[in-house]
């Protein structure tokens, strides 16, 4: 047990420090999932993290990556969301589709696919549901016809983030006639092949979020499936545990959080409900344990463990402390509560309403309940 | 005592749901959505035509003197189809002030004048765009200013059909109509949006009650699983125990006590509470679909954010139950206890 | 609408008042379930209210009732809880068997059982619960065998409220071989019959609180049964009805429990967390708003209404109402929280303790939801 | 930057486990309960061989020199059982005060001795009964008093198995020790409470857990139900979140600076608060089982509540937290930040 950084985290902490001071866009981008110009300039920033060799940090250096630690990882996380820099549009190439490659791609799959998702040059949207397979992912329907070397991929999917912009899709489809877990293969396909249609869809915020996409009788070479044929189920259960854990919700956005509302507090505290500062200090509690217990599973891991379950309790953690840490600022915030911010201004209802997809989105915290339930403590199915 | 509707209270609170149900429907709230208008003209003419606008006003000015109590039913109607118009901030709060500090006044005489209502609690002054007059509180005085007195700020809000203002105005250009009972006013807000929160969260429960029975997940619907049947049975919950506090509350508004004012904000706590439990129960429910503007959950989330930030904060009502209860006798035989 | 007390209302009001003024004894009796003289010394009491004719207020006069309505019932309570009087021993009789014998017991059934129920010379003991049937009580295994004339009982029944003193029980019994709800009759035992042992269980304050009773053969006549063979389980499920509902939490009880609370904050706030001032004034509402909801209920029932399964809606409320009230007390006692009280002083810590049962006793706040949801809500069994 | 616990952290703290948990059984447990005592000399004899008391004391005075974060893996592991030695108050936060102020002492080097403690803030002093000195707080000086020199008046208490005491003494008769640090005690004592808790909170979960395989309702065991799936998933989620929490304050307590504090004050907030809720599902899963005094749960409870409610109420936690909030710098660069 050692609760200090080494000197060399020190250093490593001030040169990511130093190069973002230097680079992060003074003002913030618009968002990626609004504007096709809010895309391409989070594109443009992939590339200037790339750049420094700071774009996927995590990745093994042979795959265009930096090859740090989750120490380091959370040191340069700490250090980003410090420095406000620019939300990754990359995220489904760096946490998902980026590790599931490493470790079921072939060599060749590996060095098509991995060079432009870590430039940035090929952004990744994720196609898992589909309008009758929400929590329950073997429901899917979409479908591979195999045709020589090619698949022709037929189906609807829906709640696809990043789908709306990005180049490229991977999502679960069916050999036809198969059922539940099985014939399920992990397949690739460019967003712009014909027969692909996509519509964008908007959130409770009023914002484009996400997108719906038909596939119909688009042929892509066999060489886009991931794994062996039949596999699909395997290797989507390997990702959900991905995207899941660790390495999807960084600590560092709710210490920023938190202090943020902190500072609300202070600059409210004379005009608001006293009853509400135990909540600021439970709302920076729970960041901080939040950030010990990954800290913890990173020392973990670095000594050899594997993730299990308890990413589900990780799951349930951060979507309901982000529920409330933004609700006591909307009751700090009290008659203004309702109001959109001054330009600018931290947009607490905005976060509020993304925090209300936590519990739904990457596995419904009731589906999370469920495994931590039967796989953490042995409850029968 | 008789805790119980009379038959005319439960039928015009029918035709007010009837009404509302029948324009005010999902198809509707996309159409002003797409139109960015939070204002269905004929829908007002229909409120109007149907007297809910004369409903607390005096018989002596043309109104149908019936009671909060009736008009809290109206507005938990409301609250059912998220209704834009500004029926209660109008008919239910300003118009009742302006009948009583000028009965002769010519807006009074107009039942579908529009009267938007400006207390100094209220950062912003909500539906100031479609009103004839503002009433504005200023050192107790009440001040009535006409659209061309008045300049007029868009202040965004989340709610897509409300509209919100900042208003800048000259109390030496309006018309002071003398010291107004503020009071008044805010008790009968606090009711009527804790009756609109019922109406809301009911809503939100049986929009997901209908999702939950249709969608199918491993197999069966996913109203079958008890975790989804918990989450709207804790919702039904909250409302049940919300409902008698609202009505009494409405029913007891004239007794002007500290006991009914303290009912009136136990009323608005509660309900507006009841209402983000069951939103936010029905948009988890819903699952990705919650989620999305396509379904309209998200309107009832947002306009009980609205109705639990206006009109007093919930410190301020939880401090007036607080005096009640710390000040005055408590117990059993005080539940409907009166000021001596 | 009319939220005051008609003229008559406020004389029965001062009446129950005066008499209970006159009648109440000075100090506490001894609880009924901790010892013989406790339970004799209740069973006293119960005495004293049938010679003012306050013993089973809202039984019809002709079976020894004082045939109040709800309102009266509730102006009753009101001021029983405000005198402090004694908790009725004889609850089981008053709530439960009594309103169910009148509804479906035979006259002679009547005649034999309601007086000495009404008068407290006989003290009754509910069984429904075995070790494998709690929830699930179409699991009863406990047979009752006819015999020409009799009926013999044998089984184990659990959880039995009074049973450690008191003189008759009843409870379900099915037909040898029937299965789930069919076969089961409602059969009432002496509970000093030959055969029958009972064994007290402590609760987890340390005082006795039910009895297990073990039936060996205990012949009772086919009179004792209530209603037709095989139609225990109807019978059962509309007791249960009364179990739940409106009759057996009278609002007075957390009335008189909020003040409390309001005067130990009082007294306490100097010293004790600020934040708790919240929870002092949320138990008083939900005190109220639990009053305030059954006095709707009484006024719908006097209209001609029917309770519904909103009664489980009420079950959810009290149980967690009470548990959130004992919890703020033992929160302002901060340091002195885990010290029983000074003799005379208000017992948090067993109310707290006895608040814990309200969730699962009288069916479980899981199952109350289940029938919320099922019932109310009209969601898919 | 590691926060994994050493193999020799974890062979000690199984050491414990393994002893607690062979000699600590609910056979045992009843049978104290019926001999109304709550300690077994011949534990504490064992607990004595194993070392566990002289952990804390540095090596110059017979002790073994670990940290704080080694013993409070044993405290977990005492709280796993419920085990009602002293343990935690004696080896944990009284002898080594006195190992502080008076390293001379005889009785700091007698293994053995077991040492009460009585901060100001706490209103009793527990397990008087069977200390061979009390640690008294007045004026922030620490008194050392001695069995014949204290008047005992058992406090009834909830916890069968805590002993409470109101101590009578005469600072004239008592050895004064000097000023002591009692927030390093306050420190221990809290990170020790969080610790206890922990295991406290594990257990009725297991408990609970075990009992739901085998508990068939319906057809099926009561844990194939979303409901108490749900119950019990929640408890755990609580308690991973307070573990990381607990060792890091425990490792961290020799910093004696106000980030430290506050994590100190966290960790007994969020583990007393788990164990809490940990009991009350364990409860409440185990239905009317889980309310009687045969089933064990109420140990859980009733010793989660005993640790939250001395050595600083939750008020007092929380306001640390909050100093160290309001007055030092936050955000995601501090989480391990030193006083500078």
């Amino acid at each position: 047990m050692q609760l200090s950084y080494t000197p060399e985290q020190q250093a490593f902490r001030a040169e990511v420090r130093a190069w973002l001071e230097a680079h992060v866009p003074a003002h913030p981008l618009e968002h990626y999932d609004a504007t096709r110009a809010g895309f391409e300039a989070h594109r443009a920033w992939e590339a200037t993290l790339k750049s420094g060799d700071w774009g996927m940090v995590t990745w093994p250096k042979e795959y265009g990556g930096r090859g740090l630690d989750l120490i380091q990882w959370l040191i340069f996380e700490e250090e980003y969301y410090r420095a406000g820099a620019p939300g990754r549009v990359n995220q489904n190439g760096i946490f998902l589709l980026g590790p599931t490659l490493m470790e079921f791609g072939s060599d060749d799959q590996k060095a098509r696919f991995l060079p432009p998702m870590a430039s940035g040059e090929e952004i990744w949207a994720q196609a898992w549901s589909e309008p009758q397979a929400g929590s329950d992912l073997a429901g899917v329907r979409a479908t591979a016809r195999r045709d020589g070397d090619e698949y022709v991929l037929n189906g609807h999917k829906i709640w696809s983030s990043r789908a709306a912009f990005a180049d490229w899709a991977f999502g679960l489809f069916r050999e036809p006639g198969s059922e539940r877990h099985k014939g399920m293969s992990l397949i690739f396909f460019p967003l712009d092949a014909p027969g692909v249609t996509r519509n964008p869809i908007r959130k409770i915020n009023g914002h484009v979020g996400f997108a719906e996409i038909f596939l119909d009788d688009v042929r892509v070479p066999a060489f886009n499936r991931l794994g062996d044929e039949g596999e699909g189920w395997h290797i989507c259960m390997a990702t959900a545990g991905f995207e899941r854990g660790l390495m999807l919700r960084s600590p560092a956005r709710y210490q920023v959080a938190a202090a943020a509302l902190a500072d609300l507090w202070q600059a409210r505290k004379d005009r608001a409900d006293p009853a509400l500062e135990a909540d600021v200090v439970r709302a920076f509690m729970n960041a901080e344990a939040y950030a010990l217990n990954i800290y913890q599973t990173a020392s973990r891991l670095i000594a050899g463990a594997k993730i299990g379950p308890e990413a589900s309790t990780n799951k349930i953690f951060w979507s309901e402390m982000d529920i409330h840490l933004n609700q006591t600022a909307l009751a700090i915030l009290g008659p203004e509560a309702e109001l959109l911010p001054e330009p600018g201004g931290h947009d607490w209802l905005d976060d509020f309403i993304f925090s209300l997809a936590g519990p739904i989105y990457a596995g419904s915290n009731e589906i999370q309940r469920n495994i931590i339930a039967e796989r953490m403590l042995g409850l029968p199915r | 005592m008789d805790f119980t509707l009379s038959d005319e209270q439960v039928m015009f609170a029918q035709t007010a749901a009837t009404l509302f149900g029948d324009t005010c429907t999902p198809d509707h709230w996309h159409r002003m959505m797409e139109q960015d208008t939070a204002f269905d003209a004929g829908r007002w003419a229909q409120i109007v035509e149907n007297g809910f606008t004369l409903l607390l006003l005096p018989e002596s000015a043309g109104g149908l003197g019936l009671t909060e109590l009736d008009f809290a039913l109206i507005a938990q109607a409301a609250g059912y189809v998220a209704l834009p118009e500004p029926l209660v901030e109008s008919a239910g709060i300003a118009a009742p002030m302006l009948a009583a500090l000028a009965p002769d006044h010519a807006l009074s005489a107009d039942p579908a004048a529009i009267i938007a209502i400006a207390p100094a609690c209220n950062p912003v002054v909500a539906h100031a765009d479609v009103a004839d007059a503002i009433l504005m509180e200023q050192d107790g005085h009440a001040f009535l200013v006409l659209p061309d007195q008045v300049t007029l700020m868009p202040a965004a809000t989340i709610d897509p059909l409300r509209r919100l203002f900042r208003v800048t105005w000259d109390p030496a250009r309006a018309e002071d109509l003398g010291p107004a009972d503020w009071t008044l006013a805010l008790d009968r807000a606090a009711v009527f949006a804790a009756a609109q929160a019922l109406g809301l969260a009911q809503r939100a429960v049986d929009l997901a009650v209908a999702y939950a029975k249709d969608r199918q997940q491993f197999g069966k619907p996913i109203g079958s699983y008890q975790a989804v049947k918990h989450h709207l049975a804790s919702a039904q919950v909250a409302i049940e125990f919300a409902r008698p506090v609202v009505i009494a509350a409405a029913a007891q508004i004239g007794q002007r006590d500290i006991f009914a004012q303290a009912r009136i904000s136990h009323a608005r706590l509660v309900a507006t509470e009841a209402a983000d439990k069951a939103a936010r129960a029905s948009i988890q429910v819903h699952g990705a679909m919650g989620y999305s503007w396509e379904v309209d959950v998200h309107l009832f989330l947002k306009r009980a954010l609205a109705l639990s930030g206006s009109w007093g904060t919930s410190a301020f009502h939880r401090a007036r139950v607080g005096t009640r209860l710390f000040t005055r006798p408590t117990g059993p035989d005080q539940t409907f206890a009166r000021e001596a």
